[in-house]
């Protein structure tokens, strides 16, 4: 990431829709109030309708089956469509086309038409939101073949993995944490697109990995700068920005060198992410790993009142904990 | 007796009670927007001021224990049913007093003590919780109704539950809250056909279109809509035609809506209409007053009761996630 | 020219060349039978024998490179859109020649190069796909079709995408083949209203019934639906009234249809309602059995391909989950 | 299992069903062409309404958000519905009302109302019904906490997991592997209900544990069975029963035993149930671990031709080559 001015994730988010649709026609983007002034409930694409037109950008009916459906259609005959399904938890609704049309059109086709298609949602707790407001929707689409799955961590991440999603051939479901929607950071290079599919190490260290995604990453920073301080642990950040394809060549040769590994997730462990990675990881690692663990959720909806959902997402300092408690003794100096 | 000679028959006096409902639900929605303000309520709420006479005219056609789904625009929804306006404002806060501990928050109240199947999040999804509670109403001798907006009747869950519940003839009502918007968008931009209550032939469904911001003519259509269903006669589709004084939720400040609109139904806001006919009926300016002293201090001390109560420790939590 | 003087002033010559596309597409359904009871044909399958006006009318009124998605019993579409028997014969026996080498089967055919959006397995799937080729067809001067069952209606697709597609004016043609089942279940019993064509009028959509097995009929609206669509004048609705012949899908015998419901359409077989059409407009018995000959003649060249063509070799497959 | 006459898989699901609706007069059975002649598509439910009338068993509309929604909400009025989502690849489309009103009922009303809700669908592939009718949903509701999921193995755990799934206070998903409906064996002893989030052990074995659900555990003891007179190799076979809650503890007490795991799963290791479960396998029991590793099909769609498919699914021979190979050298005798 070169240097850049500081860049907010709801703009990068704006400016890789725009930079797209400019370079490519065939780009077009809809769903539910993200055309109107206000550009979507996080203000997240204002003025893009009068930039490109009602042609390309246009508000849609409260109709997510319609709404998946139409841009599987138009995704396989011409066009490049960019849909919002406003918040990720709604994505059940818009589930059928995706999972049973648009994954598996490529393979089912033997390569006929491909998909080029991105699904944008705000996901995540921590806004008061409540159970129904503040899902993250990964884990029930990451077990579908034919679909990617990408989670930014940061302005500069959000932009360029989404400039990706709108350039790949397949269907890409994207999620943006909301509480990072006010994040500001250095932009990336102009023009900078990321592979998809590839994680990053977002800080080294040798102690131990901590692998996360999403907000969850700027979380272990915070917790991986704490023990440096106070603890004199180092831990190895890895950013998967991707949850399908899952990047396990890089976690692996993280564990190869740290041996130890947490994974953050905010959501439960039972038929999580994580805990699916930290198994893989398992199959292929086992010999290297001294310690393997999960910091997620209780297995419970996401509650509403501040001081029930403070307790329930893991942030940095339960990251931080979570390291202190189960490997300070074994890694701390 | 029919319909029309129970409400013509009905003395001024419930009226006047349900006119202190209203002006409850007013009064809650304004207690809501100054404690947001104020950093007391959380995340996002929908307010619906300016809708008070639907929620309050329907309701008052229901036995207490019928059932009622409503929306995230929920709170007059709630206390139209019955619930505590302690009960839930301390939801909204957060508190540990609240109807559902705190957990819910604004979109998801539950009050099932008073027949509230719940207020429902995602946009449809109430007009599934009536159909589903109509199913179980048919072999209680209850209704069950549901609340939604202009926006939800786009959506699948409206088709697939009228269809439905016509067919297997269920005791419900469907009852359209329709405020001309869905958040920012005009309904006309995404309702084709522009017509609501019309939608309803598809099905063989009666309906009829109701001026929801007149508390009798929103219950005079509901008692008849409760009785056809009780009765066996199956659903009816009631679009009452209101608005909201707020934007869609707290971050909204509504600029897409013209001035002269906005003007013309708050010239015909529901309290206002209200008062003019109770005052035609002969309810004297004292006893509106007396009801809208009562009104206030019931609110105020629901006000106070929140606020004084603790948030919920997550240390002393004791929730499963399975019913034993 | 209108549509009426269009469809008037063709010559007998090209709906003798529609028939022969009937016949073919009958003549596929009895090989599909025929050789799913020799272990050919896997899994299920939906047999369209009796419905073939529909699809065959429906296609004669579309450009090669206009849209259509069909559904699992769809056999008849993409024949009648253009895809080969061959390749599409070799699909449903799981050959490496299939259209889709195989992996696809009966119920999930692709044939892009005719326009062929797919085959849906999804009920309500085919009218999604085609709202969304709509969104595209609108750029490029084509039109894109949907067919679905009479139980489709029911579904939340049906609902949303008339809605959508109206809204944004999108030049499609939404076609019901209305069978009158829906698996063992008859449409009456589960379509509130009891009246497919008469749903449009919620979405300000025209809408008419046409008799299914008459593929002059079934031409004549498409041809004035798609004109429509290709002039910017948004969605049509067409409930085309036929029967299938077989049960639902290869398991079931259909026992739960009236005999005299059965031999009623029987005598109305759109094969037989078009030989007798073509002879009235002066279409020769020879001329007639010419047709038939060769149909017959390219049905037992795609069985014999077909069945000469070798299954998949697992470790040969180059099969990638993503596109590059 | 105590002794008794063969009993059909589906004919188990049958009478389990009819059993507990004359228990409980509050049971009712609905979903698409179940009460029709045939008893539904896979002849499992014929003469269920004959028996209980149609107020408590009806065919509805082709409608799966009506028919989840209306299950729900009759579930916290008084009824206990039971209803079928034909085949797992639609529950795509009822899984909005499932995620988010039935599985967070319970925690969200503070306990008012519990959701007693059974969802049967017939999953699974090697039937040639091609991508879109051979799919297996757990994995897409795993991580939602408030459902439980369950996927019995036998005729016999059919009849006693769904007598179990009825009586729970729960919602619970249901699958019935559409290759297991005309399996016979051996009948539960009358009135047997099996407990909901309890693995059992299948076959006995100390030189390593196979994990499996479904379908799956047949296969495995089939395997096990190869194994044992060909290798042998003695493979304890652990039966999941339900994969929401998971019974970690009784894989980790096998695993303790024989120090190695294979998971087996009819499904992409990618977000699949078997990584997750060896994960966190691996999170708690990673010192008694010699090998972990995963059986499961490629990250593609189920094919439709009968050589690409029967090459997909992991079968027994697939299993046992998967332990000869990994494990053979150093477990065989
Ligand atoms: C399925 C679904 N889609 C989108 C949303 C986001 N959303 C919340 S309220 C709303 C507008 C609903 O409009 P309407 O039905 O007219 O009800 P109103 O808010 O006007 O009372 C939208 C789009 C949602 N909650 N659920
Ligand atoms: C969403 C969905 N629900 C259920 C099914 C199972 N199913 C396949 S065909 C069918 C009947 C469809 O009836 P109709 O729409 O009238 O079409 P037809 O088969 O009569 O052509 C059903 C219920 C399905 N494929 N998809
Ligand atoms: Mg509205
Ligand atoms: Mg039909």
């Amino acid at each position: 990431m070169s240097a850049g001015a500081a860049l907010e994730f709801r703009v990068a988010i704006r400016e890789a829709i725009v930079e797209e649709m400019e370079r490519d026609e065939s780009v077009v983007f809809f769903g539910e109030d993200i055309a109107a002034e206000q550009g979507g409930v996080f203000a997240v694409t204002p003025g893009i309708q009068e930039r490109f037109g009602t042609e390309r950008v246009f508000d849609t009916p409260i109709s997510e089956l319609a709404i998946t459906g139409a841009a599987f259609g138009a995704a396989v005959t011409g066009l490049r469509p960019i849909i919002e399904i406003m918040f990720g938890d709604f994505m059940g609704l818009a589930m059928d086309s995706l999972i049973n049309q648009s994954a598996k059109y490529w393979y089912l086709s033997r390569e006929q038409r491909s998909v080029p298609l991105v699904v944008r949602s705000a996901v995540g707790g921590g806004g008061r939101f409540g159970a129904i407001h503040s899902q993250t929707h990964a884990t029930w689409f990451q077990g579908v073949p034919g679909l990617k799955i990408a989670f930014p961590s940061s302005p500069a991440e959000a932009k360029g993995l989404l400039k990706a999603a709108i350039r790949d051939d397949n269907p890409v479901i994207f999620l943006e944490h909301k509480r990072l929607y006010s994040v500001k950071a250095q932009a990336p290079a102009p023009g900078e697109v990321l592979p998809l599919g590839q994680a990053r190490v977002a800080r080294p260290g040798r102690d131990l990995t901590i692998v996360s995604a999403g907000k969850g990453v700027p979380d272990a920073l915070e917790a991986a700068g704490q023990l440096a301080r106070d603890d004199r642990i180092e831990a190895e950040v890895i950013d998967l920005r991707t949850l399908r394809p899952l990047d396990i060549d890089a976690v692996l040769a993280s564990v190869a060198r740290t041996n130890r590994m947490l994974a953050v997730e905010e959501g439960p462990a039972t038929g999580g992410w994580a805990a699916g990675l930290l198994g893989i990881v398992a199959e292929h690692g086992l010999h290297d790993l001294d310690d393997v663990w999960l910091l997620s959720t209780d297995e419970l909806p996401i509650p509403y009142s501040p001081t029930l959902e403070d307790a329930f997402i893991p942030g940095a300092a339960a990251i931080a904990s979570a390291v202190r408690e189960r490997a300070g003794v074994v890694v701390g100096r | 007796m029919t319909v029309d000679e129970q409400i013509v028959t009905e003395a001024p006096a419930a009226y006047l009670e349900r006119y202190g409902l209203m002006l409850l639900i007013r009064l809650f929605e304004t207690e809501m927007q100054r404690l947001f303000l104020k950093g007391e309520v959380h995340g996002t709420t929908h307010l619906s001021a300016g809708q008070e006479a639907v929620p309050v005219g329907v309701c008052s056609a229901l036995a207490p224990d019928d059932y009622l789904a409503g929306t995230y625009r929920g709170h007059g929804h709630a206390l139209a049913k019955g619930t505590h306006p302690d009960a839930l404002l301390a939801e909204m806060l957060g508190r540990v007093t609240g109807v559902c501990g705190g957990r819910a928050g604004s979109m998801n109240v539950i009050d099932a003590e008073h027949g509230l199947v719940g207020c429902f999040g995602i946009v449809g999804g109430s007009i599934a919780a009536a159909t589903g509670a109509a199913l179980a109403a048919k072999g209680q001798g209850r209704v069950a109704v549901a609340m939604f907006g202009d926006g939800a009747t786009n959506h699948g869950y409206f088709h697939e539950c009228l269809n439905f519940a016509q067919v297997l003839a269920l005791p419900v009502v469907f009852v359209c809250e329709n405020n001309f918007y869905g958040e920012f968008t005009p309904m006309l931009k995404v309702t084709a056909g522009g017509d609501i209550a019309g939608r309803a032939a598809a099905y063989g469904i009666p309906a009829s279109v109701v001026d929801g911001n007149d508390l009798w003519a929103v219950r005079e259509a509901a008692v008849e809509a409760v009785a056809r269903a009780r009765s066996g006669g199956g659903p009816t589709l009631l679009e009452c035609q209101t608005y909201r004084h707020h934007g869609h939720s707290k971050a909204d400040p509504a600029k897409y809506r013209p001035p002269e609109e906005v003007e013309r139904w708050l010239a015909r806001d529901p309290l206002g209409v209200a008062k003019a006919r109770l005052a035609e009926l002969g309810v004297s300016e004292q006893e509106l007053s007396e009801v809208e002293e009562t009104t206030r201090a019931r609110m105020e001390q629901a006000v106070q009761s929140a606020l004084a109560a603790a948030y919920p420790d997550p240390a002393g939590e004791t929730a499963t996630e399975f019913a034993p």
